[in-house]
């Protein structure tokens, strides 16, 4: 048993590795900017999909509020630049740092709460957090930061037209994620907080602390997302808070998670290059037309995907994650 | 699945050729607007009259006593065409972005015409810098735009402080005119970019111009109600209410002061949401004698002979009259495709040049402005705002007075 | 009345019925005895079809397989289960009153209850109580007295007597008898062998999903290899 | 200066009985099902939209089209319920998030068809009995589309309040209590969670006609009284009505008194700082059931 779990992990950090070095090479034939923007924003995605992941898939607490953290990681490390000149390759972890500690702030509250509630207040706290950042006028208020270019550097994350650096910088985003949920599936964590998704009383039996299983869960995945923020913040040049903190955002989020596969290695990759793409793509050839048939395309997909695939995209390439005999509810 | 993922492999192929079956000598221009979403009415609006304009040029007709009014093409490029090429932005910074650079790369746009949104305009204004393209900004209207040393950046549209400088002159004006000074104004901004940039300007020029500010109110965008601001804006009770809202908070505000029976002494809006077809109806009697900036005044028609004609071509197409955020993007597209006309070629770097050299008299335009000259920050100077009142649901010029058609009314509501 | 054939069903991951062949004739009280995890709660829960089956259900020439859960209930295929799952936070009458849902239109659907108050006088002293403030065994009986108020003709009773006090099993048991009287079926799964076997006309003995043995309940009662197979395990 | 006050509590009263509306077909679904229905924005902006084409081609004032919406609605949610919302609760895997993303999915399509159909353009109905009339007592003023909304609500609470009485309420409640189990009686579960979300459809539909006599109608719209309804479930506690109605008039008042005291822009703030609150004391909401 243990040897096969031990092979199929080794197995995954194989397929890794080959999709990593497809995925450098990538862009290289590719010229045009659009269509790696197009990759960035998938590959960005998928970092912040599998961010959430740790928290909403291996540990089951369902966050429609990553987008505080993702807009708190996006604005500490524009100010840290802005106002005390600190380069983003820094003010990158700090903003991933801060997120993280936010992401513990709210989970202190909110943990307490479970299902629905403990989703509405992730909702909620995420609003609040938008609000006063709209208010705020230290931090720019509804104006938002812009971020003055200065020149091609990589210590400042800035590239006048070029993609490329762009393009490497969050594929190691997405790496760094994927590997933090790699090296958290085969963990003593990983197990303590399936437990505690499947059910939370008997993981208490089993031993599991159940509430620090879900703070070092959300401190983790608020860290990626803080990070994912910050990238995005340095790549588009201007940040305010209806493009950072947003509650769609939140959702956009945890979308590429939920569609390819909720708690799996590769669902929330799987998702983001599914899902961004195509909303992307309807948005850039459709949404010309001004009469909503991209979201009517775009809602049409999450619906019939959800439905047909409950476990996700995943499942169309047999992959399955979760230990065999353990269902999920009553068949009834 | 697989059906999915074949239909996009198609979709994908079909833009590829897409992209490549343009016409050889068109003139390509992209327009960023949110045609989905929050700000679509407008966005739609927008895409509506620049199509019109993409017409007007294109096409041979009866000459329009203006900018290039002459039609049939681009004459010192051998008759080419314009073509407009829209993207949605959904108002998302990031989507405007992605869009603008599509448009440029992948259209090969030689200029990007848009956004509404200041903060659409904010990201689009950095890619066209970036590669070097020039940005129209046709409609957007936050003063800070063109301060960021921006070099491909031009905005033939006044800015918010020229426009609020204005109001500030009109009360005077009025004041001295008619016997009846503006002592207090009362602030009403919604908290996005558009309402602290419009409401800061405000403060700042009722300051100097020693009028009391008796409520500053910040209230949230799109709320489900608005029955406190409202009652807040009654105590106040100040001579001029000064709002900054787009359509929804707009009609809203009117139904919620006139709710708690309140009949405001005088409304002056920031255009905007109050120069919607939408608010006129929406709010209905309830605007009669609302106050509004324009840059547009569709009776100017002795000074402005183009107007008659533009207007017609556009109402048969949008059921709408020409407005002050149609006006303005209608005009911005006249004066690039003049520029490129006089550039004599499609190259970025020399439409800039051509921008630069913008010289356009006022009466040349279907603007009631002195004319259209870019400063070194790519700002219009001679943009002139006009200040118009509602009367039997449609605005009508009360400002400057020789450009005026009625006499000024105090009062709001029926 | 009843007739499986070769049913199998899968609960939880788990092979709970391999190839299982019963009868239930009218009028009858059949009893299934087994050890914990036999198979036995599956085997109702497959007949009343809560869970997915192989095999052949045949009841009154209708392949209840064929049929969703509810309407195998209006035909009068009742099954009282495992945890009585009754609507706690509804009163007692609610509770016995949504019994005759389904017979809705019928101005005689509510005639069962007199006999479930001459069952059960007890029930009719706590009417306005909820449900979740009864006591186990006046639970069971309210269980027992909802499942009536349908009009079943096969009744099947999952493990009546469990948490219950003991004073309150013969009752109970009593009570079937007296429905089997008025001409109901009746199919028990039990774990108290010999007060099952008792009331019982035939009785089929179920290990690990499979039906080991059948007969007369009398038998079975007194085969001493049941006795300790069953008691064995 | 009494006027004021009364004015404020007032207003905070009319807005939060429709939030109460708004909440109420979400909070009914919610307890039936444990579904969060995330189109309910959208159910009430097609109310709305209907409301709006009627009041349009067939000139009838708002009151008199609250029985048809409301019908128009029942049968919408009837449709999705055996459409989509029965399937995603057949799924075995995964069936909280299914149902998340199933009914967000389905919102985004509903926005994009009304855009499709509508246009972006802002409507709004302006004539009617009652558009824009206000009645003053001792200086405090109604403004009686809202007053009349207000009775509605307490009627449709009313109404919902003797649908639970009946035999059909205590079927429901049987269902919300044990889904499972009503079959071995021989209730047909999908039937009574179709009239459910009939239900709640309709109701939501008839905030929504109310609500377009005097607000705005655009694809949007749902958008700015979605959050409000879900967190006045939550704060009323899920499945429970009169929750709904009491975590609606506090919402409205708290939003009024933080908008009329403090800062508008932060009223929602208000709202928001006093739900959180509420939760740590009471993890399911005001008159939720544990």
């Amino acid at each position: 048993m243990d040897n096969l779990i031990t092979r199929r992990r080794r197995g995954e950090l194989w397929i890794g590795a080959v999709i990593l070095v497809v995925l450098i090479l990538l862009p290289l034939p590719i010229a045009d900017a659009y269509t790696r923007n197009l990759i960035i924003i998938s590959i960005l995605f998928a970092g912040l999909a599998q961010a959430w992941n740790i928290l909403g898939g291996y540990c089951g607490q369902i966050s429609l509020g990553h987008s505080l953290y993702f807009g708190i990681g996006a604005y500490v490390s524009t100010l840290l630049f802005v106002r005390l000149g600190v380069p983003p390759l820094v003010g990158m972890f700090a903003g991933g740092l801060i997120g993280g500690l936010i992401a513990l702030l709210v989970g202190w509250p909110c943990f307490r709460l479970s299902g629905h509630y403990y989703a509405i207040a992730t909702v909620v706290v995420a609003e609040i957090g938008y609000l006063l950042f709209l208010n705020w006028d230290f931090v720019g208020g509804a104006m938002g930061v812009y971020i003055p270019f200065k020149g091609d550097s990589w210590v400042a994350l800035q590239f006048r037209t070029q993609k490329l650096p762009y393009h490497y910088l969050v594929l190691a985003f997405a790496t760094a994620t994927w590997i933090a949920a790699w090296v958290i599936e085969g963990s003593r964590w990983g197990f303590s907080w399936r437990a505690v998704k499947d059910d939370v009383i008997a993981a208490r039996s089993l031993g599991v602390r159940v509430f620090p299983s879900k703070m070092a869960a959300a401190a983790i995945s608020g860290f990626f997302t803080g990070m994912g923020g910050a990238i995005y913040a340095q790549y588009v040049g201007y940040i305010d808070p209806d493009s950072t903190m947003n509650g769609q955002l939140a959702i956009l989020i945890a979308l590429p998670a939920v569609l390819g596969g909720v708690g799996t290695l590769w669902g929330p990759f799987l998702g983001a290059a599914v899902l961004t793409p195509l909303s992307e793509l309807s948005r850039s050839y459709l949404g010309g037309s001004g009469r909503g048939v991209d979201l009517m395309l775009y809602g049409l997909v999450i619906v019939v995907v959800a439905l047909a695939r409950p476990a996700g995209l995943v499942s169309l390439f047999g992959i399955r994650r979760r230990p065999k005999g353990v269902a999920d509810g009553s068949p009834a | 699945m697989k059906r999915i993922v074949t239909s996009l492999l198609a979709a994908a192929a079909a833009v590829v050729v897409h992209g490549q079956a343009r016409a050889a000598d068109d003139v390509v221009i992209g327009a960023v607007y949110p045609l989905t979403g929050n700000g679509a009415a407008v966005g739609l609006d927008a895409k509506a009259v620049l199509e019109v304009g993409q017409d007007l040029l294109n096409n041979k007709h009866d000459a329009i006593p203006m900018l290039m009014g002459k039609g049939g093409g681009l004459a010192h490029l051998g008759g080419a065409h314009i073509r407009i090429v829209f993207a949605d932005s959904q108002n998302d910074p990031q989507k405007a972005r992605a869009e603008a650079e599509r448009l440029i790369t992948q259209e090969h746009a030689v200029a990007i015409i848009g956004s509404y949104t200041s903060a659409t305009a904010a990201t689009i204004s950095q890619v066209t810098e970036r590669y070097e393209v020039p940005y129209m900004s046709a409609d957007n209207s936050s003063p800070s735009l063109n301060q960021r040393g921006l070099k491909w950046f031009f905005r033939t549209s006044p800015h918010d402080e020229m426009f609020t400088a204005a109001m500030f002159q009109f009360f005077k004006d009025i004041g001295a005119k008619t016997g009846h000074p503006v002592k207090s104004v009362a602030l009403f901004y919604e908290d996005s970019i558009f309402g602290s940039d419009s409401s800061a300007v405000q403060r700042k020029l009722a300051g100097a111009a020693g009028i009391n500010v008796a409520a500053d109110i910040k209230y949230r965008a799109s709320s489900p109600s608005l029955s406190a601001e409202a009652q807040r804006l009654k105590a106040a009770d100040a001579d001029v209410i000064m709002p900054s809202s787009y359509t929804s908070d707009a009609i809203l505000i009117l139904r919620a002061m006139n709710e708690i029976g309140y009949k405001p002494k005088a409304v002056m809006a920031q255009a905007a949401g109050f120069q919607e077809q939408g608010f006129l109806t929406g709010a209905g009697p309830l605007a009669e004698g609302v106050m509004s900036r324009s840059s547009f005044a569709l009776d100017a028609t002795k000074s402005r002979p183009a107007i008659p004609a533009v207007n017609a071509v556009y109402k048969a197409k949008n059921n709408k009259d020409l407005n002050d955020n149609t006006s303005r993007e209608f005009t911005a597209l006249m004066v690039l495709a003049d520029a490129v006309d006089r550039a004599g070629s499609a190259k970025p770097d020399d439409i800039r040049k051509a921008l630069i050299a913008t010289n356009v008299p006022g009466n040349q335009t279907i603007m009631p402005w002195a004319g259209i000259k870019f400063d070194e920050t790519g700002q219009n100077t001679e943009g002139t705002p006009v200040v118009q009142q509602v009367t039997n649901g449609t605005y009508h010029t009360i400002w400057p007075f020789d450009l005026a058609v009625q006499e000024t009314v105090w009062g709001v509501g029926k | 009345m009843l007739r499986l054939e070769d049913v199998s069903a899968s609960y939880r991951g788990l092979r709970a019925l391999q190839g299982v062949s019963l009868e239930v004739g009218k009028g009858e009280i059949v009893a299934v005895v087994g050890a914990n995890g036999a198979g036995k709660s599956t085997l109702l829960k497959a007949i009343s079809g809560q869970v997915a089956t192989e095999g052949a259900i045949d009841f009154e020439g209708q392949d209840l397989r064929r049929i969703r859960p509810h309407q195998i209930a209006r035909l009068g295929v009742n099954l009282v289960p495992e945890g009585r799952r009754l609507f706690p936070r509804l009163s007692v009458e609610d509770n016995l009153r949504l019994g005759a849902y389904a017979k809705r239109g019928d101005p005689d659907r509510f005639k069962p209850l007199d006999l479930v108050f001459s069952l059960f006088p007890r029930l009719q002293e706590r009417l306005a109580q909820r449900a979740e403030t009864l006591s186990g065994g006046e639970q069971q009986m309210l269980a027992i007295g909802r499942a009536l108020m349908t009009q079943p003709r096969l009744l099947m009773l999952d493990e009546p007597s469990q948490g219950i006090m003991p004073r309150l099993v013969d009752d109970i048991l009593a009570a079937i008898v007296r429905i089997r009287g008025l001409g109901v079926t009746i199919l028990l799964v039990e774990q108290r062998l010999a007060e099952a076997l008792e009331i019982a006309d035939r009785a089929y003995v179920l290990q690990t999903g499979r039906v080991v043995m059948s007969g007369a309940a009398r038998d079975i009662a007194g085969n001493a290899d049941v006795r300790r197979a069953y008691l064995g395990i | 200066m009494t006027a004021m006050v009364f004015q404020v509590a007032i207003g905070g009263l009319l807005m939060g009985l429709i939030y109460a509306l708004v909440a109420a077909g979400l909070s009914l679904i919610f307890g039936l099902m444990d579904i969060v229905n995330f189109a309910h924005g959208e159910l009430m902006m097609l109310a709305m939209f209907a409301a709006f084409v009627i009041w349009q081609y067939a000139g009838l004032d708002p009151l008199m089209m609250l029985p048809i919406v409301a019908i128009l609605l029942f049968g919408l949610g009837v449709l999705i319920y055996r459409g989509l919302i029965a399937r995603a609760l057949s799924v075995n895997f995964n069936r909280g998030m299914v149902q998340i993303f199933v009914t967000f999915g389905l919102a985004i399509f509903i926005r994009g068809a009304a855009q499709f159909v509508f246009g972006g353009e802002f409507k709004s109905i302006n004539t009617g009995w009652l558009a824009g009339r206000t009645a003053e007592i001792a200086g405090v003023y109604l403004p009686l589309p809202q007053v009349a909304a207000s009775f509605v609500c307490l009627a449709a609470f009313a109404g919902l309040l003797l649908i639970s009485r009946t035999e059909f309420g205590r079927a429901l409640e049987a269902t919300r209590e044990d889904r499972d189990a009503v079959a071995l009686i021989g209730i047909d579960r999908d039937h009574i969670f179709a009239l459910g979300w009939g239900l709640g459809a309709a109701t939501v539909g008839v905030a929504g006609v109310m609500l377009a006599g005097f607000y705005y109608v655009a694809p949007n719209v749902g958008a700015n009284f979605a959050l409000i309804a879900y967190v006045t479930v939550a704060l009323g506690g899920f499945g429970s009505l009169l929750g709904a109605l009491v975590a609606g008039v506090l919402i409205g008042e708290v939003e009024a008194i933080t908008a009329a005291v403090l800062e508008p822009s932060l009223k929602q703030v208000g709202v928001f700082g006093i739900y959180m609150i509420v939760l740590m004391v009471r993890p399911r909401g005001l008159f939720g059931k544990l």
